[in-house]
């Protein structure tokens, strides 16, 4: 039953770790990270590609891990919704290796973290590991179908993170680093309590068996109320986003790029996944409303603050909290809708967020490494000496913005198509609006690259992989787009 | 019988909630930290009650034990400052400074903690209806396929094989907590002035050698009741924190190759008997059938040394590299 | 109803309490310590709702607290390590609530 | 029956002890008194506990595991009580009305 | 059985429980940590009752744990946070 192409799905997971446990044994042989990345990588890749492949060939699939098969064992399942997810998370995964390598060993400027100053300190020992780590906690929280996993994995995930954004060992790293552990607990916390309840409701955790089982009753809401809240605090909704713009604007570059990229959009998958899939009977209707309401506000503010604040990497993360908000305006557009366009549209966003996200933050790693610092009112006409992260952070705005050609365009016009369809105009409303502010705060950085001014003292040339690979995960955002095109092309 | 059951077990929740609440509620974090310890304890007797002796097992020693010394070793960590506070406490000084509106943050806290108890009769009432309604849950088709497995202990059964990838992550998560702490470097202890007590050198001897003694019981309990290689772990880190608190030797575990490789044997362990059959072309952590009994033996042993070491080395701090640039990070 | 009801209601008091300390409590400290209550509550909640006293007691909410427990530990050894390096930063900011 | 009532006995006798450590603990006037009467109800409470259900156990394994744990216990408690000490004493405690430090 | 081992478990936790108003009152954190080591003592023999009237060998082992770790915490406590 089980081919070696279906079985070869745990090597996302087992890679990784097996990385993570190699890399630290291994650490000081010259070469060795080096070797254990690449091979990482590569069985990732094999194992993302066999993935699609399967899923394009012969639809869903589901692994039994151990043999024993729900309700008594775990079980992976993938269908088109994870594999989109995974298949995307690996070009991130990918370019954010590149340039995280590149930061570590580049000639390195006397104002940057600790983290990439000392070259065998403790921090480049425990840095691959944890990044490995963060890789296989975040592979696993997108294939496992078992609620009592997931939690798991996301405290694997979610400590792995915390545990990236401390590696800057700053004051301000390190109060970034409790805030969003404190917060990361307490969502799991309501997680776990959401399991109970759904445990002891349905005897199962696994989500396929949950699904036909599926009932509307009061346990049932209570229990995905408190998954929800549990999720909706880790993907930093509007009013629970107070941790995420300290920890992502205080991370390594590479690090906020994957928290922002991949790490915040686990929970939003398994939102989607619990409320509009697994649970989608026993939700009512009027909580995707309040979300989707806290989601417009979530846009308004993020952008709001993303126009003030004085650094360019604390202006990307804000920018996160408003493309956050954006998707779960789009909750209701697909609830309502129920259509696989509209379930794509939101689809498209959120990948199409991971992309051009982690592209504007690792140019914008590559901007602080230039200048030695990413204070805004400093770094005027930096596009005439860093062409290819100017373009890589133009580029990711256009797709965050929806500019056609892009990915965050075919989103934003299946869901605007299905939303229209069954009249839910303020939500329409709301997504194609959220464009006007996006296009604010990304003209306002973009503004500051093009005039003209003399080059800051202390600026320094960049290697030249960081810039390459953020500006090709912008370039992935137009090749998404051109992808997408056979999606969008049944015009209403 | 119910009347009695009714008073003890009243008792013992009505302990447990008015401590918990105590450890949270301390204006002092000492206070609060012994009572988080007695609240721990209370746990594991609830453990008990409620016929689980693994968990009444780790939470002595887990909940407890090794995170009250935890506790207590980061409020030694933290410096003179606290410290000074104390003094002031024990004089009758005001513990904490006024802050610009009282009235406000006690209102807050009221609105907070108003809050928080409605969710809570919102889930207590939905946990009353589901209590004692379903039935045995999974138990009987654990029990079913213990005798597939091989695996004679229903909880080392669910947590080896049937439900053995939670296990797997969860010895990640462990390793995640190592290197997070290492990196994070040292962070020096405000050292009594005197010398180690004799006393206490004699006493954590003999006591290291029987924890050691308590840990290979609890492992090789394992596999056919209550007791493991969490637990095993658990205690076995006990004896490490005491050796090290007697100022034996340090253990250098980040220095030391072995201690690096037994710091991840768990997971190493569990990666093998996850990959090995997908080698094979089978699925992921699939034992061979009649091996599981065998493989859990080595992974409860593995994960008894690995867990032992790794709440050592969470225990003992970063490693000593970073020690150097303290200073230079406090300057401005 | 047999007394055992008591202890799934325990943990839920429990998860509430230790929810309002993390929000109003200034200390970190004992931030760390109401998160830990909510963890023990939720598992609480988790083995208590299981177990009526007449059916054997089911071993796959045990693993999952076990599982738990040992999570909590490892998270609180990470904020523990990140609080004490803190203090040395910032001696002023660990009874600070912000 | 009569090993019961007996065993009963015993159990009862120790909770009176835990019931005196209490009265100590609460009553006494500084922290050495304190220590002393703590140090000495808990060995002699789980002492008779501990004989009390030693005596019951069919397998002498468990009965020495029991009385093991009794051991254990006088140990850690007698050493900590003087650690207890020791530290009030360097702390300069005089006699726990007053602190000084 | 059971009866006399309920009665008398929760009799001696009420009245440890009581004991704990000195891990308020202190002053010493000698007197807090006492009172928490009166605790742990009190429920390694309410253990121990326990195992015997509800007739589970099993929570020996676990009085055992308690015991054991009780001086870990204890050390810890005198080595690391009492000055």
């Amino acid at each position: 039953m089980d081919g070696p192409v279906t079985a070869s799905v745990g090597w996302l997971v087992a890679a990784p770790l097996a990385g993570s446990v190699a890399t630290f044994l291994l650490r000081g042989r010259r070469g060795a990270s080096e070797a254990v990345l690449l091979l990482t990588a590569l069985a990732a890749a094999l194992a993302t590609n066999g993935l699609v492949a399967r899923i394009m060939g012969s639809g869903p699939y589901t692994v039994e891990i151990g043999s024993w098969g729900a309700p008594a064992g775990i079980e992976w399942a993938v269908d088109d919704l994870s594999a989109a997810f995974l298949a995307v998370a690996l070009p991130v995964w990918i370019a954010a290796t590149i340039v995280a390598h590149g930061l570590l060993h580049s000639p390195r400027s006397p104002r940057d973290a600790r983290v990439f100053r000392k070259e065998p300190g403790p921090t480049a020992r425990t840095f691959w590991p944890l990044w490995l780590l963060l890789w296989g906690g975040v592979n696993a929280l997108f294939l496992s179908a078992d609620l009592f996993n997931l939690y798991v994995a996301l405290e694997l995930a979610g400590l792995a993170g915390v545990a990236l954004v401390a590696t800057a060992g700053v004051l301000p790293a390190l109060q970034a680093a409790l805030r969003y552990f404190f917060a990361n607990v307490a969502g799991s916390i309501s997680f776990l309590t959401g399991v109970a309840l759904v445990y002891h409701r349905y005897q199962t955790l696994d989500l396929q068996l949950l699904r036909s089982a599926a009932e509307s009753d009061a346990s049932t809401t209570v229990a995905l109320a408190l998954l929800g809240a549990g999720l909706l605090l880790k993907a930093a909704l509007f009013p629970m986003h107070a941790w995420l713009p300290r920890a992502h604007a205080a991370a390594p570059a590479p690090v906020s790029a994957i928290l922002s990229a991949l790490v915040v959009k686990a929970p939003v998958y398994l939102v989607l996944r619990l409320w509009l899939d697994v649970f989608h009977v026993a939700l009512p209707p009027s909580v995707l409303t309040f979300v989707g309401a806290l989601g417009a506000i979530g846009i308004v503010w993020g952008s709001a603050r993303a126009l003030r604040v004085e650094r360019l990497k604390s202006l990307i993360a804000y920018s996160t909290v408003a493309q956050v908000g954006l998707l779960f305006t789009a909750f209701p557009i697909v609830h309502a809708a129920g259509s696989r366009d509209a379930r794509w549209g939101l689809v498209f966003l959120a990948v199409g967020h991971a992309v051009a996200k982690a592209s504007m933050f690792l140019a914008a790693g590559g901007l602080a490494r230039a200048h030695g610092h990413d204070r805004l009112d400093q770094m005027t006409g930096f596009g005439a000496r860093e062409p290819l992260c100017t373009y890589a952070f133009g580029l990711g705005g256009m797709s965050l913005l929806g500019v056609p050609g892009t990915i965050g365009f075919s989103g934003k016009w299946l869901l605007a198509t299905s939303g229209l369809e069954v009249w839910a105009v303020p939500w329409v409303v709301a997504v194609s609006a959220s464009a006007l502010l996006t296009a604010a705060y990304v003209w306002r950085v973009l503004a500051i690259a093009i005039r003209s001014a003399p080059e800051p003292a202390g600026t320094r040339p960049l290697a030249r992989r960081i810039a390459w690979s953020a500006f090709a995960l912008a370039v992935l955002t137009v090749a998404l787009g051109l992808g997408s095109g056979p999606f969008v092309e049944p015009l209403p | 019988m119910s009347l009695a059951a009714w008073v003890f077990d009243g008792t013992l929740t009505l302990t447990l909630v008015v401590l918990g609440w105590g450890a949270v509620a301390a204006r002092d974090p000492f206070t609060g930290i012994v009572r988080y310890i007695t609240f721990g304890l209370m746990a594991a007797l609830a453990w008990a009650r409620l016929g689980a002796p693994d968990l009444a097992l780790a939470e002595a020693a887990i909940g407890a034990g090794l995170t009250g010394a935890l506790l207590l070793s980061t409020l030694g960590r933290m410096g003179l400052r606290q410290a000074s506070r104390r003094a002031g406490e024990a004089l009758g000084a005001a513990p904490r400074a006024p802050t610009p509106l009282p009235g406000m943050a006690q209102a807050w806290s009221g609105l907070v903690l108003g809050l928080s108890l409605a969710i809570a009769a919102v889930i207590g009432g939905v946990a009353r209806t589901l209590h004692g309604r379903n039935g045995p849950g999974l138990g009987p088709l654990v029990d079913s396929l213990r005798e597939t497995s091989g695996i004679d202990s229903p909880v080392a059964v669910v947590l080896l094989d049937l439900r053995g990838y939670d296990t797997l992550l969860e010895t990640a998560v462990l390793f995640t907590a190592v290197l997070a702490v290492w990196c994070l470097g040292v962070i020096r202890f405000r050292r009594p002035p005197w010398p180690v007590d004799p006393v206490l050198a004699s006493l954590a001897r003999v006591v290291t050698a029987l924890l050691v003694l308590v840990a290979a019981y609890l492992l090789q309990l394992g596999l056919h009741g209550p007791g493991g290689g969490f637990q095993a772990g658990a205690v076995l880190a006990a004896a490490g924190v005491l050796w090290t608190l007697a100022d034996r030797r340090a253990l250098r575990l980040g220095e030391s190759r072995l201690a690096r490789i037994g710091l991840t044997l768990g997971l190493g362990a569990f990666l093998v008997a996850a990959v090995i059959p997908m080698l094979a072309g089978r699925s992921f952590l699939t034992y061979a059938a009649g091996s599981a009994p065998a493989w859990a033996w080595v992974l409860e042993t593995f994960i008894a040394v690995s867990v032992g070491l790794t709440l050592t080395a969470l225990f003992m701090g970063g490693l000593s590299e970073i020690a150097e640039d303290e200073a230079e990070e406090r300057a401005p | 109803m047999t007394s055992l009801v008591l202890y799934p209601l325990a943990g839920v008091v429990a998860l509430a309490l230790g929810l309002a300390g993390l929000v109003t409590r200034p200390h970190l400290l004992t931030k760390v310590l109401a998160f830990n209550l909510m963890a023990t509550g939720a598992s609480l909640l988790l083995v208590g709702l299981g177990h009526d006293g007449t059916a054997s007691s089911d071993p796959v909410p045990q693993a999952m607290v076990l599982t738990g427990i040992v999570v909590s530990v490892s998270a609180t050894a990470v904020a523990l390590a990140i609080i004490a390096r803190l203090s040395r930063l910032d001696p002023d900011g660990v009874e600070r609530s912000d | 029956m009569v090993v019961n009532v007996g065993v009963a006995a015993l159990m009862c006798l120790g909770g009176l002890f835990f019931l005196a450590g209490l009265v100590g603990l609460l009553r006494f006037p500084d922290v050495y008194a304190r220590i002393h009467a703590v140090t000495k109800a808990d060995t002699l409470g789980l002492g008779l506990v501990a004989t009390g259900v030693a005596l019951t156990q069919a397998s002498p394994v468990v009965a020495v595991k029991v009385l093991l744990i009794w051991m254990l216990t006088a140990l850690s408690s007698g050493a900590a009580g003087h650690l207890l000490c020791r530290a009030a004493y360097l702390e300069e405690v005089d006699n726990g009305r007053r602190e000084a430090l | 059985m059971p009866e006399f081992a309920f009665g008398f478990a929760a009799f001696v936790l009420l009245t440890v429980a009581t004991a704990l108003v000195r891990v308020a009152r202190g002053p010493t954190r000698a007197d807090r940590m006492m009172a928490a080591q009166l605790f742990g003592t009190a429920l390694s023999s309410v253990l121990l009752v326990l195992s015997w009237g509800l007739d589970r060998p099993e929570l020996v082992d676990v009085a055992l744990v308690f015991a054991a770790l009780a001086t870990v915490t204890m050390v810890a406590f005198v080595r690391r946070a009492w000055w």
